[in-house]
């Protein structure tokens, strides 16, 4: 057991995986000799060889495209978009091909790839290095969506990724690579060395995809979060007083829609919180599957509290931001609002 | 700063002839047979450059393999893959006909351009994979593969491998190194490069093969395929059929009128040859060239193969909507097959008997073929794949929603 | 007054306005000399010129780079993707660029752009032909997204989106190009000749985007439709007997909520019917919407009735698609559920 | 088939120094001051081809402008130049002390690459539309645009035009030809393109000029804009700057090592030049040259801009990690500053006691706009954009959902 911050508990994957599988490759921009932008790559090169870790073009189409070739070949690839900003010029190749092949081939070939990427504000990234793009990939059939809340968990669902057979988006809250974040840029941060869920094992476990955390209990509501989102619901519930039991869903797809079935069930109110846009964003999906498993219990309407529908301000991250503030004074509009 | 001047233009390319007008090939420069020149295989990209201007070819005009490129090659050979190119004319013609008749909901015949996929797929070993576009059936056939297997993934019957879920002509044949056929364009040109390395990092022998049209070279994986393998020097054949036309545009909307395609490869450090890719002795050549380059570690080669789109684009296309309609008459560079035969003639190893007896084989057993493929369904019998099989192969395991959604079917019905 | 088919009325948008507007470009694959595959510009190029209509190479992401960049110009381009299942090239451009150039540049550069594309299945265009991405759009901010389902609207809110001076996303479903479709492919379509919203005014008209249409007044439950599926819920009312009303949403963003708000406080019932892939599909934002908006009138679950979480099959199209029969189950279940 | 040999070898580039290690840059091929040749504008892009290889250079190690590509330049313009890279200099050292003080958040420096923007904006008439990356403030600088307005920008603050929104260096200043910069690599490339190709359209007589990095080149706009610039022969300058580092990756991980960047151009029969970047009077004169042939109908030129990033990649970046300290003291090349200065001083038109003197003054000037862009506010005392302004420019009015957003996020206020 070694407390680790996100993106070492991250490299941790990787590295137990390369030493695993040989099969395994891992590339990206900037991934090889540097090891990444956010250092989650950092040594492997030097450890597992050129052969296996390596620096590539910066073309995210032509990144998840060799991948998938790779794939295809019977090799296990772990490819890094530096910012999930910058993932648009890869989803043909990940969702017309990497979700499509095994389907269409009918499972003579298939993508086993792991793409990472950071997501998420709160380090003045503006609009092109702060979104949140989870919503497109979960409605893309063939896609399995996992992110990650805490050090623990990163390792676990990491390696899970990267074992599963199909073509798998790992989503990296940047905002907690280096310390748990209740919502508030101006208080010095937890770093995750002080923090239990910052202690990981050293060796080899993994989180089954499609299992949801319960991060605190709660009898009055419920909140679906993931990523950066759980420390900020916990902080708001922390405030409010409300006995709010904050459900950290970890995989988005496969849902585990059962443990959201027992909470809302048990509560009769929700609210969903999620950074990005509001529209078409997947607490849109959230609310749908609520309102479908627990129309009958449910007391007060369910709220979302989520990025406003516009790019991510630079100066104006933290109105953008849905901070305590407005995940609290949610808790309270359900608390308050009529049955 | 500079004194503005006169108005500025905007130029759109034009095809050298639309319908009604007289075909007109001069826009192609052609080298005459045996006089673009064979350097060895582990030249550089750069010593290579002047091959993408060139024009390789074998067969001279009577029929005879003359220059550097004669590759080595025994009638046996040829008979072979004059015998699968006349099998892929009459599959086509056959299964253009099984559209017409409502059997299958779509075809696309690749008549006059049978040479660049056959000739290939007998010089590639096996365990190369190929990574093709919709027009390569001629892979499949060179090899040998059941064409009642293939008819049957065109009826989308209950013997279809591939569960009536793709469309008709989306074949993906593993064990024939036939990777799954895309509907989106040149997807698979830089997977095939990925393939490629991932052989190389795998320290294995087999190398890779990929195939887009000179239309879709402009699509970004293209790009990313010669970056990708340039980079590195993957061990894959980088194939540009160049058939002139992309549904209704010529190649000129693709660049076409201001470089050749095979110089595409030039920026990249990527040796690129220009091939006739109706000369099936040609053919041979160049790919063998380039798959020992590939083999022996000195990196992709970039073919581009000159030859014409002789059948409509798809069923659903009407090409005298716009190009000549006896264009293809009008062809330079001949018909692969009829050049093959003509050679095999000229080398005293073939016959007009032996091509009469050899097309009434090759139509009775594509005419047995279908007729057990149709035993099986076909899109008018409605004998088709079943509609379970919509959610398997989703993912290795089907998760709760998809057996929640196929529960939800199933009571339906 | 002319009777037209929807993609002769389609060209007749692109027509008045290449006549209105000499800024107006047309380009995209085959839509010059040829006319386009749907033949949605034929004769355009003949009347207008290569200057403003031609035909591009084939790369989706250079048609709608080249026309941001025509854009910021101060030409008005309307470029076709020959179908939706290949925008997925282009959505770098459009999402990162299209969409961001106003808000980036603080109104100095814009994108009034129209990106034109047929969606929708129902002609055995297996799983590449045949999707409805609209989901993916609605969550981009910075877009709009519009889907008409006769040719009266088809032409009028063209007409509106290539007026538009933000980038807008019109889909066609081409299910719909030659004749209304009640969900039966066995039965003969009724071509638009024969159908009143066939009758397409020749002059310049437009609907303003953002209006909501009742296709079918009701008082017992409401369905939320678009695009093909209007059609398939007129046919489900009919064969249930529910008085559903059918609301033809028309443009997805900006929204009408007013009219589904009204709509769905009158009958306390509601089914939301598209034909995307299901998980985060468009109908969970509406879904959201619904409850957000109406919770308290309520009296039984929203359903949705969809496309299968699955790539669409060629030979199985028919089971894959959401036809007069599961719409019309649907009405029923939320007819017979308790209250 | 071919028989199958030694194993595949994966090939992957590296550079020719890593910290520690002596730098080293005799991979780069310089051909001699005056050696390129210099054909007319009309040259077509296949008559062009060899100076892609060639490397066009004016200034001697004496100072002297010589060969064919010498510009007829008069010093007062030269000397307008050198202020510019010299004040571009000054900017950037003061911005990037101003983002340690934590007055900004972030800063993109230029150092060692002034030339390429300062010496194009001069050369390029007003109206033409620059499509810069985050490394071309020179530009602005050059056309004399307020330091006070840019640094308002990298503030944030109440009298940033772009209200905060962006992160600092992303300007756009359409009155200054100067395209909003986009966080996303390349897509300007294209964009760049289409405008370019909307002037010809339009019949005007604006050109454009668009900017990528080596490393940038492999993104799929690179391709889409060569394709269509060259099928529609718009009138473009494709600047490709060759700084020889894409933040940790040197320039053979985007396949420099296998062909120059310029060759790229051949295979679109693009006219492709490469360029002594930090050769001010080589910049101007291939500019001029590039612009005449836009500007006359004769197509699309792409320029590769050999130079180096002196600087970090940006303020996040620590460039000791993965290249020798002292690397940049070795660039062969030298500094555009110092060389057009000598240059300068060898055609008696400069001396010691000018240059100090212009740098006293550039450091007072842009001294004195630190203080006043600072005074309306920075990132440290929060006198920051409007949060109201989040709302603004989503759209060209403001749709029903985001009022009602807006409304939300004033009532928790
Ligand atoms: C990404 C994408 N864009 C557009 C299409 C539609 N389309 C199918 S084939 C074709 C023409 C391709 O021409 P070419 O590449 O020359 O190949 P050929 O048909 O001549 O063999 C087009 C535009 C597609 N399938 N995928
Ligand atoms: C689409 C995209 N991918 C990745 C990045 C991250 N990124 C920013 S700058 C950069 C390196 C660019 O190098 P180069 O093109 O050589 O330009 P230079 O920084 O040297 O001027 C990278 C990878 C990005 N901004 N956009
Ligand atoms: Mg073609
Ligand atoms: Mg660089």
């Amino acid at each position: 057991m070694t407390t680790m911050a996100m993106n070492v508990a991250i490299r941790a994957a990787i590295d137990s995986m390369l030493d695993r599988d040989d099969d395994m490759v891992v590339f990206g921009e900037d991934v090889g000799y540097f090891g990444g932008v956010f250092r989650c790559t950092d040594g492997l090169q030097a450890k597992y060889g050129e052969r296996r870790v390596f620096d590539t073009p910066i073309a995210e189409g032509g990144i998840i495209g060799i991948a998938v070739g790779m794939g295809a070949f019977g090799l296990r690839p772990v490819v890094e978009i530096q910012f999930a900003d910058y993932v648009y010029p890869g989803l043909d190749q990940l969702i017309s091909e990497a979700a499509r092949l095994r389907y269409r081939s009918a499972g003579e070939f298939t993508a086993p790839l792991t793409v990472r990427m950071p997501v998420g504000g709160g380090i003045h990234g503006g609009q092109t290095h702060s979104q949140s793009p989870e919503a497109l990939f979960t409605h893309v059939c063939g896609l399995k969506t996992v992110i990650p809340s805490t050090p623990y968990d990163a390792k676990g669902l990491l390696i899970a990724a990267i074992e599963d057979d199909d073509p798998v988006v790992f989503l990296e809250p940047k905002r907690l690579y280096n310390g748990q974040f209740d919502g508030y840029p101006d208080r010095a941060i937890v770093p995750w060395a002080d923090h239990p869920l910052g202690d990981v094992p050293d060796e080899y476990y993994r989180i089954p995809l499609g299992e949801a955390a319960i991060r605190r209990a709660g009898a009055d509501v419920t909140v679906l979060a993931y990523g950066t989102m759980v420390g900020v619901a916990e902080a708001a519930a922390a405030e409010t007083g409300v006995d709010a039991e904050v459900v950290d869903l970890r995989s988005l797809l496969p849902l585990d829609t059962a443990a959201i079935e027992r909470s809302v069930a048990k509560t009769g109110r929700c609210v969903i919180v999620h950074e990005a846009t509001r529209t078409s964003g997947f607490g849109a999906e959230l609310m749908a599957t609520v309102q479908e498993l627990c129309f009958y219990h449910l007391e007060v309407p369910i709220e979302r509290v989520t990025g406003w529908d516009t790019p991510y301000p630079h100066a104006q991250e933290w109105d953008y931001f849905p901070g305590p503030k407005r995940v609290g004074a949610a808790l309270r509009r359900v608390m308050e609002a009529a049955t | 700063m500079d004194d503005v001047g006169d108005p500025l233009r905007f130029h759109v390319p034009a095809p050298s002839a639309r319908p009604g007008e007289e075909p007109d090939f001069s826009y192609l420069t052609i080298a005459g047979p045996g006089e673009t020149r064979r350097p060895d295989v582990d030249v550089t990209g750069v010593e290579a450059r002047d091959l993408a201007d060139g024009l390789i070819r074998v067969l001279d005009d009577d029929g005879l393999a003359v220059g550097p490129w004669a590759p080595d090659i025994d009638a046996e050979h040829l008979r072979r893959g004059l015998r699968a190119m006349v099998t892929t004319r009459a599959f086509d013609d056959r299964m253009l006909r099984a559209q017409r008749q409502g059997k299958s909901s779509f075809y696309m015949g690749s008549r006059g351009e049978e040479a660049v996929s056959v000739a290939q797929s007998l010089v590639l070993a096996e365990g190369d994979m190929y990574f093709p576009t919709y027009r390569q059936q001629g892979w499949l056939i060179a090899r040998d593969w059941p064409l009642v297997d293939m008819m049957c993934q065109l009826f989308s019957n209950e013997k279809d491998r591939l569960h009536g879920r793709q469309m008709p002509v989306m074949y993906s044949v593993r064990d024939a190194g036939f990777f799954t056929i895309s509907g989106n364009l040149a997807t698979q040109f830089v997977q095939g490069v990925g393939w490629a390395m991932a052989s190389a990092i795998a320290g294995d022998t087999r190398i890779a093969s990929a195939v887009v049209g000179e239309g879709a070279t402009a699509e970004a994986d293209f790009h990313h395929a010669l970056t990708f393998a340039a980079t590195f020097r993957a061990p894959v054949i980088l194939n540009v059929v160049n058939n002139q036309w992309a549904i209704s545009s010529f190649q000129g909307i693709a660049g076409g009128d201001e470089s050749t395609f095979a110089s595409r490869a030039i920026g990249y450090g990527i040796a690129g040859l220009r091939v006739d890719g109706n000369d099936y002795l040609a053919v041979v050549a160049a790919s063998r060239w380039a798959a020992e380059r590939a083999r022996t570690n000195h990196g992709p080669t970039l073919i581009e193969w000159v030859t014409y789109r002789a059948s409509a684009h798809s069923t659903s296309d009407d090409p005298s909507k716009y190009r000549p309609r006896d264009e293809w008459k009008a062809w330079p560079l001949g018909d692969p097959v009829d050049r093959l035969a003509a050679h095999l003639v000229a080398i005293g190893e073939w016959d007009h008997d032996r091509h009469e007896a050899l097309v009434a084989d090759v139509d009775e057993t594509v005419k047995a073929a279908a007729k057990e493929a149709e035993g099986y369904g076909t899109l008018l019998d409605g004998h088709l794949a079943d509609r379970r099989d919509i959610f398997e192969d989703v993912f290795a395991e089907m998760p709760a929603h998809l057996r929640r959604q196929r529960d939800e079917m199933d009571r339906l019905a």
